[in-house]
């Protein structure tokens, strides 16, 4: 019986339109296993997660469970047949509460009505697991994406199933919190869970998982006892050549003041928040889930209404809740959440490209058709985008691909301040490296970066200098000496000031 | 640029030439055969319209014409004119309309006119120059005045009384209106005050609220004057299951089939109305001489409508039906429409 | 998928008008004559030029429901100054003043309170046309000048004046939401207003705009009504926010916003208009042609969907969602 | 460490939550604020508004916008909307006199059961055209609005039935009290009461919220989103339908015409309550609430012996009142809570 998978899929394939998006992939998941999907954006691992969830129906090949042949007519079928999944994108019910979301259609009953008691008390218990400071009762509506991702690895761990499968838990989640998820997934596999686990962080695969799979341009390349591989052989199963060194921060010398941030605040939200960035610097914002460093970039930029304080780009004030202000004063924001506030998921790429710097495209008082596509053609090309048609709708992209349409359209308007909120959030080794490329050498041409990441090693690699918040306050400053994955921590934890 | 007045004294110095080039009337002519008439209410499946168009067609029949009712089933102006297009189109003999608006459908039927269209209104006229021939139900002024009268006499001349009236651009009910506050100010009706004009919009539900606020805000209401067939039924409806039940008295304009039960239960002494069904039967009469050439709408012509009898045109083309039947406990039964 | 749908729908829209249009000039005596053909389009000049407007702000996920109150309110206005004896060449311009200022009320409470669009334009629907009565009452203004009624109602050919302005306008309209950089804001705001405003596109500023145009374009109908119809009333045009509204969904705009365009609407108004005009000259009953037009409605609607329904039987939410 | 960390954290975030709660039910305490000034104010103009009988005036004219709003939020709170229920009211109205006058033996509990099932008919086109066929409800909705408008009127071809031809038996439903109070309002208080406990009490009535709140999300976690969507709509069919006989028993003149544009005021009776148009928020209390106090704007009107060509404009404007300042309050609050959040 050990042998038999609990879950598997044999040679399934499935394509939208002329995509083929899955090709002939088997995949056997075991109990007590955590196994990798790995590759490229748009290799394929989200379909493969929807397709074991019963939301595509494979084109051909078939689904087993425990052996059996099954068919998922819906997510209803793959939900009874002990499959729990953690879509890549939040699906949250925005109105309803935290713990409703959790226990939707699986609500605790009492004798007249539903046990909210209960609920809230189950509740509670999962976020203490997860060690998650959120109140069961508060709607889903304004959680922050890690706070929305962290809800969501808690509803899946609620179905108590038979077999987890994550795709990207962890990809806005800072150490301490991908840490817990670890330590609870680690539980379940010794409860006889099966797990799948898709994420970009390779040490992540190696901490968690014992095989790894890869896929590559939806084909399957290999399936790996994680012990037989590298973390350089992996990548290089991923995307079918070497690849350079990482973090490619180039050495430059700051230049003058570009932004000026000064006794920032919000109330309720961050406090005396100052801190300055220079040209051809690369400063970057770490600390904890919910610090507060979203917020921060989103009052910058004019989304949100400050309190109190300033902010200057180039010796100018801007005037508070004005992103266009902002933006003509040359600051560009590449938000964290690009389903909601980065991308018109219904438009075209070269639309979406275009939609931030319409006065370029204009000839006369219409806008240039032309212009816009080789606006878009020209950026695609750059970033390396994967795509069959610039004219195709966003949402048939793959994740990281659409995070590049994100940088693509900030780009596009030549920003002298640009914010990156989690750049590489959900993105590729090999697209990471260039997005990181992309910003040192930004940074390299007189531009002044403000990069926001949970992820340690991308702060370390490639900030020249670190400002660490937490509970809504700048605690600490590091330079690029300074900045280790120890200090950074403290700071972040409320630990040490620096 | 353009002002009222300039349009008035254009108006004033055109002679008011109406068909200047109309061939005399003969008398004698006999009435066409297959003419095509068509009716055109103020809303087709409205239960008064149907009656008086069925009355029509009765008539067309009789005659040996072609009848037939088209029309918006909402009682707003655009649409009936999307209408007289359409009988222009079709080359009909004559239209026989009740105007929503008395102005609105004036150029269409001028087409219609200029197309060799007979136009007869009936029960809501347009203004003259949209029409050959009015047959009114009976004049506004008796109908305004008899029924200040009713009410009166239920009253001993007396109390505080309110109108229920249907929408405020009615033209009908407005006319009306005018002539019962006309009569209202006559010295016998001294001790009769007219508080309020309400409005139900034709709307039941509207009809029976407003009867409802009347009666709250004017506690002391001694009576209720309701113009409109929609109006008086919901006013009593109210009031028959209310504590002024036969204490608020109510007349008006309705028909027997609505309110016989609430003239037995006490509700309702007595309201008048004509017979729509002659109405149109009078109407279609009407547009058959017209389309026959026995008469063009001119003072003093006479025709025979069959089992009405004989009817003069009076003044600015009008044709009058005749006096309203008062309706009662003793004489309801006698009726069915 | 979304500009494969739209195609397709506005294809179904043109084959089902061009289809309506060669039966009834066969099958319909009295359809395709001049004077038949022209009453057609100059009876759809109120819906048409609502249509343009009500388009964009539907595209840009609002709705204004206060489109035939606005109308009444400009018709009231109007009559009213008209008895006061201004002249008609100076009230004109006050109408469309009075039009914009209905459109800036929706406009502000919706742009500066966040309300619903659907909630205040119901509330103004209410309050614009009793504006109307306050104003006119129970007056019927019609001795209006006869050179403007004339002009009204006056054609080149079979083609009448107020459609070659519905014309102009609508070339108008159809360049700014498909060719600048305004029409692409509208569309991205309809979409998703989130991703707009963080792209730094002035989400309030357009919509207001956008209200303010219909606003415009209801008492620019208004004015065309009045002296087709020579009548200025209070209860002028009153239940044609929906013949609006439905149009605008025939034609394929989304109701959720962001898709959409004015080609399609336009056709849609047509078809309408030709199908009713067709439809009474065959002497089909009202009630019938009521029950045509919801049934064309839904119909338009169902068929691309049954059609891609076919082609994919996998029930999913991206699909669901495009749907929309 | 981390939890010395989280204490102080979930403390504050309790008392945020009384507030929270506190703010769900200012939502609709807004609105009974409003009704209580709109009865003050018209109350001390003219007393008699404050009448036993003009009371119950109100109660039984908001008792039928207050049924269908129940209905209508239901389908609301999806992220539908049904526009055709003025004409299935009007449907069920005429079918239901028609019926009892041409065939006085039928039973009247037959009869309104008969007017229930035709209206959840209505409601399953609306629902089958939306859920299985994905037609946009306000489009499917539009149209049927036209077509059950169509079919009353060639049904009734332009007959009315008068309350002389109806049972009187049957008519008393539309005015009968039962311990003062009226038996409309007292179906209308059954039906909010009942459709209340569904929605916050069951699995399904959550989905409802679910739904509308996300619909992908709902596709997700497994929902049957078509069969939910389609229940809501034959549900508010079904209330639709009894709203019919109601109203034929009240009125007792019934003609094709019934209802016409009702659609409208028991939307803005929807909104007013403080149900999101969009979906995933709202409750039939505030739904019925604001029937309640449409209903009171309109006879106050009447008592206040406002003009009559005011009224509609009155009306508007404090339609429009009732919504900003709900507005303003939620608002309010907001910024409130967010300062209470700050350290
Ligand atoms: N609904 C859809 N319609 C059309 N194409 C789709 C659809 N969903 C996915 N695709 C395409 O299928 C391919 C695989 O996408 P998928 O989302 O599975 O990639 P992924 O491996 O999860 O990438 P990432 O790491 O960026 O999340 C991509 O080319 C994508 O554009
Ligand atoms: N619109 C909102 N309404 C209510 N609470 C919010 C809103 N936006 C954010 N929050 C909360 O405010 C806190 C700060 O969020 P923020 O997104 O700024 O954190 P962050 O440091 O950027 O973390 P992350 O890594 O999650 O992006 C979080 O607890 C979040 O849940
Ligand atoms: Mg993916
Ligand atoms: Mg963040």
């Amino acid at each position: 019986m050990e042998d038999t998978p609990v879950l598997s899929l044999l040679q399934v394939s499935k394509a939208f339109g002329a995509v083929r998006a899955v090709r002939e992939v088997s995949l056997e998941l075991r109990a007590g296993e955590a196994h990798a999907l790995a590759g490229e954006n748009g290799a394929g691992k989200s379909t493969l997660v929807k397709i074991l969830s019963g939301v595509h129906r494979p084109d051909s090949g078939r689904i087993l469970l425990d052996g059996e042949p099954v068919e998922f007519a819906g997510p209803a079928d793959a939900q009874r047949a002990g499959v729990a999944v953690i879509y890549q994108e939040p699906t949250l019910f925005p109105d309803l509460s935290v713990m409703e979301n959790i226990f939707m259609g699986r609500q605790p009953r009492a004798r007249l009505g539903l046990d909210r008691r209960a609920m809230r008390a189950a509740t509670a218990e999962l976020f203490g697991r997860l060690g998650v400071h959120l109140d069961p009762d508060r709607p889903a509506r304004g959680l922050s994406i890690a706070d929305q991702q962290l809800v969501e690895i808690a509803k899946a761990l609620s179905r108590q199933a038979r077999v987890l499968v994550m795709d990207e838990p962890t990809a806005a989640l800072s150490g301490q919190e991908v840490a817990r998820l670890f330590g609870v997934a680690g539980t379940l596999r010794e409860q006889g869970v099966a797990l799948l686990f898709i994420s970009h962080r390779l040490e992540e695969i190696f901490e968690l998982c014992q095989r790894v799979t890869t896929l590559r341009d939806g084909a399957l390349v290999a399936t790996d006892p994680i012990g037989d591989l590298t973390p350089d052989d992996l990548v290089r199963r991923m995307v079918g050549r070497e690849l350079e060194s990482l973090f490619p921060k180039q050495d430059t010398t700051p230049g003058e003041v570009a932004l000026s941030v000064r006794r920032l605040t919000r109330e309720g939200v961050f406090t005396d928040v100052s801190f300055e960035v220079r040209r051809g610097e690369i400063v970057a914002l770490a600390g904890l889930v919910g610090a507060g460093r979203s917020e921060v970039a989103r009052a910058v930029f004019g989304i949100d209404r400050w309190d109190a304080g300033s902010v200057e780009v180039d010796g100018r004030r801007l005037r508070p809740a004005r992103p266009t202000a902002a933006m003509a004063a040359g600051l560009a924001l590449v938000p964290e959440d690009r389903r909601q506030q980065g991308l018109v998921m219904d438009l075209s790429i070269e639309r979406n490209i275009g939609l931030a710097g319409l006065a370029a495209l204009r000839r006369g008082p219409l806008i240039s058709r032309l212009a816009e596509r080789e606006r878009a053609r020209d950026w695609a090309v750059r970033l390396r985008l994967k795509f069959a048609r610039l004219g195709d709708p966003v949402n048939v992209l793959s994740g990281g691909n659409q995070q590049k349409v994100v940088l693509a359209k900030w780009l596009a308007r030549r920003p002298s301040v640009l914010i990156v909120d989690e750049p590489t959030r959900g993105i590729d080794v090999g697209t990471k490296a260039e997005v990181h490329r992309l910003l040192s050498e930004l940074a390299a041409s007189g531009v002044a970066v403000l990069m926001i990441s949970s992820e340690l090693p991308e702060v370390l690699g490639m900030a020249d200098r670190v400002l660490v918040m937490h509970e809504g306050r700048l605690v600490a400053e590091l330079d690029r000496a300074e900045a280790s994955e120890e200090s950074v921590m403290a700071a972040a934890t409320g630990r040490s000031p620096a | 640029g353009t002002t009222k007045s300039d349009v008035q004294q254009q108006q004033s110095s055109a002679p008011a030439g109406t068909a200047s080039s109309a061939p005399a009337a003969d008398p004698n002519a006999p009435l066409k055969q297959g003419l095509k008439i068509a009716f055109l209410p103020k809303q087709v499946n409205n239960p008064y319209f149907t009656i008086a168009d069925k009355g029509g067609m009765d008539a067309a029949r009789e005659f040996g014409g072609e009848g037939k009712e088209v029309g918006p089933s909402d009682a707003s102006a655009s649409s009936q004119v999307s209408y007289i297009n359409t009988l222009i189109q079709q080359k009909q003999d004559a239209i026989v309309i009740s105007a929503n608006d008395p102005n609105a459908v004036v150029p269409a039927l001028k087409q219609a006119r200029a197309a060799g269209i007979k136009v007869v209104s009936y029960d809501s006229d347009t203004a003259p120059e949209g029409r050959d021939i009015f047959v009114n139900q009976a004049s506004a002024e008796d109908l305004g005045r008899t029924e200040v009268q009713l009410l009166a006499k239920q009253l001993g001349n007396k109390g505080k009384i309110a109108i229920l009236s249907a929408t405020p651009n009615a033209t009908n009910q407005n006319t009306w209106i005018e002539f019962m506050k006309d009569e209202l100010s006559k010295p016998e009706y001294k001790d009769m005050e007219l508080v309020k004009v309400a409005y139900g919009n034709d709307d039941d539900q509207k009809s029976f609220t407003e009867t409802q606020g009347l009666l709250r805000s004017y506690p002391d209401l001694a009576g209720i004057i309701s113009p409109t067939t929609v109006g008086i039924a919901a006013a009593a409806r109210y009031l028959s299951d209310s504590p002024y039940k036969g204490k608020v008295k109510l007349t008006g304009l309705g028909t027997p089939n609505q309110l016989r039960k609430f003239v037995k239960d006490g509700t309702i002494e007595a309201f008048e109305l004509w017979n729509p069904a002659d109405l149109g039967y009078l109407a279609s009469y009407a547009a058959a001489a017209l389309a026959s050439g026995q008469i063009t709408g001119a003072e003093g012509e006479t025709f025979k409508a069959g089992k009405l009898g004989d009817y003069p045109v009076g003044a600015k083309g009008e044709v009058l039906l005749g006096k309203p039947t008062v309706f009662d406990k003793s004489n309801i039964d006698d009726f069915d429409f | 998928m979304n500009t494969d749908a739209l195609r397709r729908w506005e294809t179904l829209i043109a084959v089902l008008l061009a289809g309506v249009a060669v039966w009834a000039s066969l099958g319909v005596d009295g359809f395709a004559n001049d004077s038949n053909v022209s009453f057609l389009l100059l009876d759809t000049t109120e819906i048409a030029l609502m249509a343009l407007t009500m388009t964009l702000v539907i595209v840009a996920a609002e709705i204004d429901l206060s489109v035939a109150s606005t109308l009444g309110l400009s018709c009231a206005v109007l009559g009213a100054l008209w008895n006061a004896g201004l002249p008609i060449e100076a009230i004109m311009p006050i109408c469309l003043l009075v039009g914009a200022a209905c459109g800036a009320v929706n406009g502000l409470l919706v742009t500066r309170l966040g309300l619903p669009s659907l909630a205040v334009t119901i509330g103004t629907f209410a309050l614009f046309r009793g504006l109307a009565y306050v104003i006119l009452g129970d007056q019927a203004v019609a001795d209006l000048p006869p050179a403007y009624t004339g002009l009204a109602t006056s054609s080149i050919g079979p083609v009448p004046l107020a459609t070659v302005l519905v014309a102009v306008l609508a070339v108008v309209a159809a360049l700014v939401l498909h060719a600048t950089g305004l029409g692409r804001s509208i569309v991205a705001i309809g979409a998703n207003v989130e991703a707009a405003y963080f792209s730094g596109i002035r989400v309030k500023r357009i919509k207001l705009w956008l209200f303010v145009a219909s606003g415009v374009m209801a008492s620019l109908a208004s004015l065309i009504y009045t002296f087709r119809y020579a009548s200025a009333r209070a209860d002028n045009g009153m239940g044609l926010e929906l013949a609006v509204v439905a149009a605008v969904l025939l034609g394929g705009v989304s109701i959720f916003g962001g898709k959409g365009t004015l080609p399609g609407v336009l056709m849609a108004v047509l078809l309408l208009g030709v199908v009713r005009n067709a439809l009474i000259l065959a002497d089909v009953a009202n009630e019938v042609l009521n029950f045509v037009t919801g049934l064309l409605l839904v119909a338009s609607v169902l068929a691309p969907n049954l059609g891609a329904a076919r082609r994919r039987r996998t029930p999913s939410p991206v699909e669901g969602k495009s749907v929309s | 460490m981390t939890s010395t960390a989280a204490e102080p954290t979930s403390a504050r975030r309790g008392g945020g939550r009384r507030l929270v709660d506190r703010v769900a039910r200012v939502r609709e305490l807004g609105i009974v604020v409003a009704l209580g000034a709109l009865f003050a104010v018209t109350g001390a103009a003219n007393p008699s508004f404050l009448s036993y009988g003009s009371i119950r005036d109100i109660l039984l004219n908001s008792a039928i916008v207050a049924l269908l709003a129940v209905g209508q939020t239901l389908v609301v709170i999806t992220r539908n909307v049904d526009l055709s229920v003025s004409s299935v009211v009007g449907l069920s109205a005429f079918g239901g006199a028609l019926v009892l006058a041409d065939h006085p033996g039928v039973p009247v509990p037959l009869v309104i059961a008969g007017c229930v099932a035709l209206g959840a008919a209505c409601g399953a086109v609306n629902g089958l055209l939306v859920g299985a066929a994905r037609v946009p409800a306000l489009v499917a909705t539009l149209g049927t609005l036209y077509a059950f408008r169509g079919i009353d009127y060639a049904w009734a071809g332009g007959r009315q039935v008068n309350a002389a031809d109806m049972p009187e038996g049957f008519l008393a439903l539309g005015t009968r009290s039962v311990l003062g109070v009226p038996l409309p309002a007292l179906i209308a208080l059954a039906v909010l009461l009942a459709v209340g406990w569904m929605l916050r009490n069951l699995r399904s009535g959550r989905e409802l919220y679910a739904i509308g709140s996300s619909p992908e999300a709902a596709v997700l976690a497994g929902i049957r989103v078509r069969r939910r969507v389609l229940t809501a709509f034959v549900a508010n069919g079904a209330l639709a339908g009894l709203a019919g006989v109601m109203w034929a028993a009240r009125f007792g003149t019934v003609d094709a015409t019934v209802a016409t544009g009702k659609e409208l005021d028991v939307i803005a009776a929807v909104v007013v309550g403080g149900v999101a148009i969009f979906g995933g928020s709202g409750t039939v209390y505030g739904a019925a609430l604001g029937a309640v106090l449409l209903a009171s704007i309109t006879s106050a009107l009447a008592v206040l012996r406002v003009d009559a060509l005011a009224q509609t404009a009155i009306n508007g404007a404090l339609l429009l009142a009732a919504i900003v300042l709900d507005r303003l309050l939620a608002l309010r609050v907001a910024a409130a809570l967010r300062r209470r959040r700050s350290p």
